[in-house]
């Protein structure tokens, strides 16, 4: 019965063991979030409920810029047209809205996430059509997306109703628990949980980890590839409306999303060769930029100093990283 | 809230000033906003700590930036906003918590916020109306602007198309809404390369610049094309191009200022509100808590006016690429010379 | 070989598809002619001898960053820190001009410091296996950071781009061959005999291809990914030099519009962004493939908007096309 | 032969032509219901091309597929897979960063099913829910096959399935083949090994420069036809032995063991490993699958480093950071797995040249012409088909295959550790490369070879150790070394103790057809009832 008992531990640490290992990572920067708040709240006492709020708000544009980047870098591809995107949704949104109803509102935004999934399905298309590397349709196409957005309005401008403000704005329950937070949460759940347990999930990963043996298992290639790009377009769109919803209008300068997105999803654990990771990472990633950046202004660290600190800590944790699965490869 | 300030140890009421900065790192006429700023503060002994967020984002990232210093508790926010609306959200929330905030180099429609800028409008309208006066209001015009979308740049448009419709006989290259030169040097010089060799430039009689004047001239220069007269901002440069007939013979040029003291103003103005002293708003602006910088115009066709432009390099050897004018009468108290100094101060 | 192809039309289109797969210049310079044609139809009579000096000294700088490009994605990664780099080589000479030591001392610094850099991002990538895309957009803020805080450092020593500088950057030999050859035509020589013919080169088309294969035959992938960015880091510097001289501007932001464009003009050039495969001598035509296309919106003088979605879907239609002929996929 | 309504899958007059390579003319193809039938043909015959076209994997440019009296061309795997046609190609279709489960439920195969077959190959024991990533190749390989049983396919096609198993596996798959047979489904089986062949195939079609150069029944003694048809001449015997061998006692001994491990352990697999490798012979490795054969390699290519023990080369201790320190000290491996060793992308040169061209330490210039030389020599020893030319990518998986023995071959050997050098290579270029080693061996040059193919053991070697869990449990001298003795060792048996009833069908398959290049197989009187 000892070597049944023993059998049953193993049965549980072969349970536990290989979440923890895919995890790993993912795990670990959460811990170095919650050290970071720690010393956040030890060189400023007053930082409480509102510098929570201001963080969830802060860091809603770049997070699911992140997501949007990592459901395409997951499936191999990668989307340099992010930032465009967004300025383009974002553009389109705030110029309907000025002006109109509350109701005529919704009707805006339900339009921009499908102008979203129809941009995304673009490039994705054209990636799938023309076999020209992901990298250069993309890059490409942030120029033509930038365009559109001057298109739309010349200058910065237009509004948001009401309620998509406040959607983002202040907090829910209790003051610890910032709106824009929950509304992350649930945009990255409702969509991606589907998906990922249903067989194009599978498919996703399937042909970012192994295109040619996705192919040969019978895995529509092409088809899963544009729903990948299209899916980036949906959420790129989210993320041009959460710009909306917390500046009230629309600018046509693409901001500094897309290149921000990859590292933020290569700080996230996902694989920059496609396969691996999930899309937790990539928002804690971002959640982590952002209070290092807080924590600097409270430090009174010169601007330029900052950026060498951002850049040098972007290195820092992945060679940290690195250092630590190596250690797991040997062991 | 702390927005009256801390009492320190010596007695009187001391302040923390945060600044605001959302993009255009390493950019003459953004640093030195910042530098005037740290010059303006040294000459403030109530002023404790000034601290600068200085990068490159957008509207949503100053926001949050912006919320940043909110945190850190300072008694006045200065700042360069990326947008007039974007902020606001920002802006009242440090308003609910005492705090004063300061608009610089452009406008906020926040109520709470004091604006102090330039006025950009008025900044290519004086250009405008040299330009066309010294073509004798006829010819054709190349009309290159900055940086698509932004706030600046369509102030300027508003200035420029308003003195066009005036004279009926001026037609604008390429188009009406201008060619962009994203206020990048290597941009620029590109462009007017191209505008060059592809025979347009002979068919000009002027150019009105945003900026970018002297990767122009310059580019004018190496093609060894005859100038012609242009009109851009007080940057260093530029201004030294039109001082040196022997290397730039026969360029006609008037530079419009476009201070960055500004920050240091802004600081002075931030101390004044939050000493609740009272500040004479400019009528014209439009817009209430305001003060307007009208820009002055200065052209070399006259040896006054080379005279004045000379004076205006009253800080030897300042880097190329950063404006001259670095003071306003009444909002900067310090020596002009301390700025470049007090750019090293972290 | 050339009997079977001789046999029917379709071997024949599939022999022309592998002669443009082992020589991709072939297409390439084919769109080139394309777009010069374009631009001729466009405005009558500008493509002269003058003309393809200016293009040629616009291009130089870029196919020299894009040479970054090539070199990095050879062995599967990317350089973003070039357009930093170049910026600041320029701007740090530019503070030396009235120094002791002259613009020389000025350039002897910048390039240490860029070398200084790559070095960092080597050992990064090569030791820590960093991902180079994130290596060296880190860096880029590193080296942004510094060069601002030297530009604070050196508002008031009167800097100004040497006039040597300027005489390599803007001028033109007889209106047609820009001076900028006298450094460029050396390191193109350097560069593609470095790739063909030299063990290095060799090594860093097989680590792109196959780490594991490189390894196993002996490669040491570290030394050579370290060598490769600071030779990377060294090109961008001394494409810095020359923009800055081309625009007679030092700024810490100098170079930063060059970036993306180098990415694309290598790959448009035929480098696989997965490693292995590709070239310099294409990335050269894709460079001047770039520039001609600006210089085409610039003579159509299209509004800003319509300007930038010309430009993408153009490079879009040349990649595909040149994917289609090349048959690489 | 004639077209007959009662085919279950018909092929005619297909071809495939690669820009200037011609890699099927004119091929033609037919498979009754419920047979297991052979694709028998050289490297580069057009075997694999043959395969993918008819999984939709690469499109014909001509020819006419019938399946089931229905012609039909499939445009991709997963039209094929819908017509009940599956390949299982010699590189796994598993996607490495998915758990089997995930796997399965992409390939929408039943579990129950897959939970058989896996039983049936003997993986009862494999826990679904490890990454593809993690699993040996062997294992993915056999996965693979059960996937693609479980979906109950019309036709089943194999391409050189077995080349990478070890002895047990390869017996094991045969066994199930040898079951699946009858009913109205068939297997396409594709191996380079006649023994096979004649152990479960009906018929073989053979391939000659994508040529269909006839069918033949699969009997007792057709092997010698096969082999014929498929290099056009008849065969001389092709035994490698030329000169008799010196036994392992006369030479070396007295010389410095080239290696010797003390030993050796690492990770779980290898415990200890001790035993010495002398100039001038071919030390054979026999193993199971996963007996720690794989580390020992490992280490001693010096790509992973040992937990414990000690390894010695010439006399002197060696510690490996990096294959570059094994190489230096003339310790060159020859990659168990070809897609570990070649660059797809580069030229046939380019990677036989890679070790020695391609130097970071000399500077200057590659001598091009002294370079032409060593890789022209090394191509033509190897007789690799070099068509396709450019890219590696696009030659066949056996001359992929022969590319990676030939970069070192061309550098010149002292010690050469050999993983399956002949996985994938047909028979006349097997033998060619036995004569190689043989040869190397006799210049004076350590040869340590691991073989799935236990024959090669007695035609090439001197002696062979036998690994088993870990360790290395007994020598066995070329003399002695005939098929079930070997196995028997693999399997740590005793000789007189009982055979494992697979292995038995093993030996008996072996027995039901003397392959043309081994003296005859043993008999079944040798193995115990
Ligand atoms: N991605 C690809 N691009 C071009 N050609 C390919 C590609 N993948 C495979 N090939 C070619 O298709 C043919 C069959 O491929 P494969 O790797 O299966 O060879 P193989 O002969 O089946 O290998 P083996 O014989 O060991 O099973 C080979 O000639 C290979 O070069
Ligand atoms: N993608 C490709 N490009 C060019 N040539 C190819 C390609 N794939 C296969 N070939 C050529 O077609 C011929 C047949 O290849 P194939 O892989 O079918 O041979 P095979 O019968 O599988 O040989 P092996 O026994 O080595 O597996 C070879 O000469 C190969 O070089
Ligand atoms: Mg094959
Ligand atoms: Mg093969």
């Amino acid at each position: 019965m000892t070597a049944a008992s023993v059998v049953a531990r193993r049965r549980a640490l072969d349970a536990v063991a290989p979440w923890a290992r895919r995890n790993g990572w993912t795990l670990g920067l959460v811990g170095f979030l919650g050290l970071l708040l720690v010393y956040t709240k030890l060189i400023q006492p007053s930082y409480d409920s509102s510098g929570i709020q201001g963080l969830a708000i802060g860091v809603l544009p770049l997070a699911l810029a992140a997501v949007a980047q990592a459901v395409v870098v997951m499936s191999g591809g990668i989307d340099l047209s992010i930032g465009s995107m967004m300025a383009f949704t974002s553009v389109v949104c705030a110029t309907m809205m000025k002006g109109q109803s509350q109701e005529f509102a919704v009707v805006v935004v339900l339009g921009v996430l499908v102008l979203g999934i129809v941009l995304g399905a673009v490039n994705g298309a054209l990636v799938v059509l023309t076999k020209v590397p992901d990298i250069v349709v993309t890059l490409a196409m942030s120029f033509v997306w930038a365009g559109c957005a001057l298109l739309v309005r010349a200058a910065p401008g237009g509004a948001a109703a009401e309620w998509l403000r406040n959607l983002v704005l202040g907090s829910f329950i209790s003051e610890w628990i910032p709106k824009s937070a929950i509304v992350l949460i649930v945009i990255v759940a409702v969509i991606w949980i589907p998906v990922s347990r249903s067989r194009m999930g599978l498919s996703i990963y399937a042909i970012g980890s192994n295109r040619l043996a996705a192919f040969r298992s019978g895995i529509p290639v092409g088809r899963t590839k544009l729903f990948a790009y299209a899916l980036t377009g949906l959420y790129a769109a989210l993320a041009g409306l959460s710009l909306t919803a917390s500046t009230g209008i629309g600018t046509p300068v693409p901001g500094p999303y897309t290149l921000m997105s990859v590292a933020a999803v290569v700080l996230g654990g996902v694989s920059l060769a496609g396969g691996r990771g999930g899309l937790f990472g990539p928002i804690v990633a971002v959640v982590v930029l952002q209070v290092i950046r807080t924590d600097m202004t409270f430090l009174s660290i010169d601007s330029n100093y900052a950026y060498v600190a951002q850049g040098l800590i972007l290195v820092g944790v992945l060679m940290v990283g690195s250092f630590a699965l190596m250690r797991r490869s040997r062991a | 809230s702390s927005s009256t300030g801390t009492t320190g140890p010596s007695g009187p009421k001391t302040f923390t000033i945060g600044y605001s900065n959302g993009g255009s790192v390493g950019n003459g006429f953004r640093e030195e906003q910042v530098c005037t700023a740290k010059a303006q503060v040294k000459m403030y002994p109530e002023i404790t700590n000034l601290t600068v967020i200085h990068r490159n984002t957008d509207a949503a990232g100053q926001l949050s930036d912006i919320r940043d210093l909110i945190a850190k508790n300072v008694n006045a926010i200065v700042f360069n906003p990326n947008d007039p609306d974007a902020l606001n959200p920002a802006l009242e929330e440090a308003a609910a918590k005492g705090i004063v905030t300061v608009s610089v180099d452009a406008y906020v429609t926040d109520p709470h916020t004091w604006n102090l800028y330039n006025n950009q409008i008025k900044y290519a309208e004086l250009g405008a109306k040299w330009l066309f006066d010294q073509m004798g209001g006829t010819g054709t015009v190349w009309y290159t602007r900055g940086l698509a979308g932004h706030p600046a740049d369509s102030d300027r448009d508003i200035g420029f198309q308003t003195v066009l419709k005036q004279y009926p006989n001026i037609k604008v290259v390429p188009s009406n809404s201008g060619v962009f030169t994203g206020w990048d040097p290597a941009t620029t010089t590109n462009l007017t390369n191209d505008f060059i060799s592809s025979g347009q430039y002979d068919k000009i009689q002027g150019i009105w610049a945003s900026g970018m004047g002297k990767q122009i001239v310059d580019a004018i220069k190496a093609a060894n094309k005859p100038f012609v007269p242009i009109v851009d901002a007080d940057i260093g440069g530029f201004v030294s191009q039109l001082l040196d007939p022997t290397n730039f013979p026969g360029l006609k040029g008037a530079a419009v200022t476009n201070t960055a003291s500004v920050g240091g103003a802004g600081v002075t103005m931030a101390l004044k509100l939050l000493k609740g002293e009272t500040i004479t708003q400019s009528a014209g602006a439009g817009r209430p808590n305001t003060v307007l910088l009208d820009p002055v115009l200065l052209d070399n066709t006259t040896d006054a006016g080379k005279a004045a432009l000379k004076a205006w390099q009253s800080v030897p050897g300042l880097d190329q690429l950063w404006p001259l004018s670095l003071s306003i009468q009444g909002w900067t108290t310090y020596d002009p010379n301390t700025v470049p100094a007090s750019c090293k101060g972290a | 070989m050339t009997a079977a192809v001789r046999a029917n039309r379709w071997l024949d289109a599939a022999a022309w598809r592998n002669l443009f797969r082992d020589r991709p210049l072939i297409p390439l310079t084919g769109l080139l002619l394309l777009l010069v044609i374009t631009i001729q139809i466009a405005d009558p009579g500008i493509v002269t001898l003058p003309w393809w000096g200016v293009i040629m000294r616009a291009s130089v700088p870029l196919a020299i960053l894009a040479g970054c490009q090539t070199l990095t994605m050879l062995t599967g990664g990317i350089d973003l820190s070039v357009a930093t780099v170049a910026s600041m080589a320029g701007f740090v000479t530019a503070t030396f001009v009235n120094s002791p030591g002259g613009w020389v001392q000025g350039m002897a610094v910048a390039l240490a410091a860029a070398a200084l850099a790559g070095l960092v991002t080597g050992i990064g990538v090569g030791v820590f296996r960093v991902h180079p895309l994130i290596m060296t957009l880190a860096m880029s803020f590193v080296v942004l950071g510094f060069s601002n805080v030297w530009q604070l450092q050196m508002v008031q020593t009167g800097a100004g781009v040497p006039s040597q500088l300027r005489w390599v950057g803007s001028n033109l030999l007889l209106d047609v061959i820009p001076y900028s050859f006298l450094v460029f035509v050396p390191l193109t020589l350097l560069i593609l005999l470095g790739l063909r013919r030299t063990g290095y080169g060799r090594l860093l088309f097989a680590i792109g291809d196959n780490p594991i294969a490189a390894r196993l035959s002996g490669v040491r992938s570290p030394q050579i990914l370290i060598v490769l960015y600071v030779i990377s880091a060294v090109l961008a510097a001394i494409a810095g030099l020359i923009i800055s001289g081309f625009t007679n501007t030092a700024s810490v932001s100098l170079a930063d519009t060059y970036l993306l464009p180098s990415v694309a003009a290598a790959v448009i050039g035929g480098t696989s962004i997965m490693g292995g495969r590709g070239g310099f001598a294409g990335t050269i035509v894709g460079a001047l493939i770039l520039t001609v296309l600006t210089a085409l919106l610039t003579v159509l003088g299209l509004p800003e908007p319509t300007r930038q979605i010309v430009f993408g879907s153009i490079i879009v239609v040349v990649a595909a096309a040149y994917t289609r002929v090349t048959g690489e996929s | 032969m004639t077209v007959t309504a009662d085919l279950l899958l018909e092929a005619t007059g297909v071809s495939k032509t690669y820009g200037a390579v011609v890699a099927l003319k004119s091929a033609s193809l037919a498979v009754r219901p419920g047979e297991v039938h052979a694709l028998v043909g050289a490297n580069g015959a057009g075997k694999s091309t043959f395969v993918k076209i008819l999984t939709g994997v690469v499109h014909p440019d001509a020819g006419r597929i019938v399946v089931r009296g229905r012609e039909r061309t499939a445009h991709s795997p997963a039209e094929a897979r819908r017509g009940g046609l599956i390949s299982v190609y010699q590189e796994p279709s598993l996607i490495p960063d998915l758990d089997i489960r995930a796997n399965l439920r992409l390939t929408e195969t039943p579990r129950e099913p897959f939970r058989h077959w896996l039983g049936e190959l003997g993986l009862r024991d494999l826990d679904l829910s490890t990454l593809a990533r993690r699993l040996p190749l062997a294992s993915l390989r056999i996965i693979d096959l059960a996937r693609a049983l479980a979906i109950e396919p019309d036709v089943l096609m194999l391409d050189e399935m077995t080349a990478a198993l070890p002895a047990n596996l390869t017996e094991r798959v045969l066994d199930v083949l040898g079951r699946v047979r009858g009913g109205d489904r068939s297997v396409i089986f594709i191996s380079h090994r006649l023994i096979e062949i004649a152990a479960v195939c009906d018929r073989a079609t053979v391939l000659r420069e994508g040529e269909t150069v006839g069918v033949v029944d699969v009997t007792a003694g057709t092997e010698e036809r096969i082999v014929e048809l498929m290099l056009g001449q008849s065969v001389e015997a092709l035994s490698a032995r030329t000169a008799a061998v010196a036994g392992p006692e006369s030479r070396a001994r007295a010389a410095t063991p080239r290696i010797s491990a003390r030993s050796l352990s690492s990770g779980t697999r290898l415990n200890d490993a001790s035993f010495d490798l002398y100039p001038g012979e071919v030390l054979g490795v026999v193993a199971l699958e996963g007996q720690g054969q794989d580390e020992l390699f490992d280490i001693l290519a010096g790509s992973e480093r040992p937990r414990g023990g000690e390894l010695l080369v010439d006399g002197k201790p060696a510690n490996f950071r990096h294959p570059a320190d094994a190489i230096r000290v003339g310790l060159v491996y020859v990659a168990a797995d070809r897609a570990e060793a070649l660059l797809m992308q580069r030229s046939i040169r380019e990677n036989i040249a890679l070790p020695f061209s391609s130097r970071l330490r000399h500077w200057g210039l590659i001598d091009l012409g002294r370079e032409r030389e060593k890789v022209d020599g090394a191509v033509a020893t190897l007789q690799i088909d070099a068509r396709a030319g450019g890219e590696v990518r696009r030659l066949s998986g056996g001359n992929q295959q022969k590319v990676t023995i030939a970069r070192w071959v061309a550098g010149g050997v002292r010690t050469m550790l050999c993983f399956d050098p002949t996985r994938g290579i047909d028979i006349r270029t097997k033998t060619q490369i036995y004569r190689l080693l043989r040869d190397m061996a006799d210049a004076g040059a350590a040869i340590l070879l691991y073989t799935s193919e236990l024959k090669e053991v007695q035609l090439v070697c001197d002696r062979a150790i036998v690994i088993f869990g870990g360790r290395v449990v007994g020598e066995v001298s070329a003399a002695e070394g005939d098929e079930p003795t070997l196995l028997r060792a693999a399997y740590n048996l005793r000789s007189e103790s009982a055979v494992p009833e697979g292995v038995a069908a093993m030996l008996a398959s072996t027995s039901s057809g003397a392959d043309a290049s081994t003296p005859a197989g043993p008999g079944p009187s040798e193995v115990p009832q």
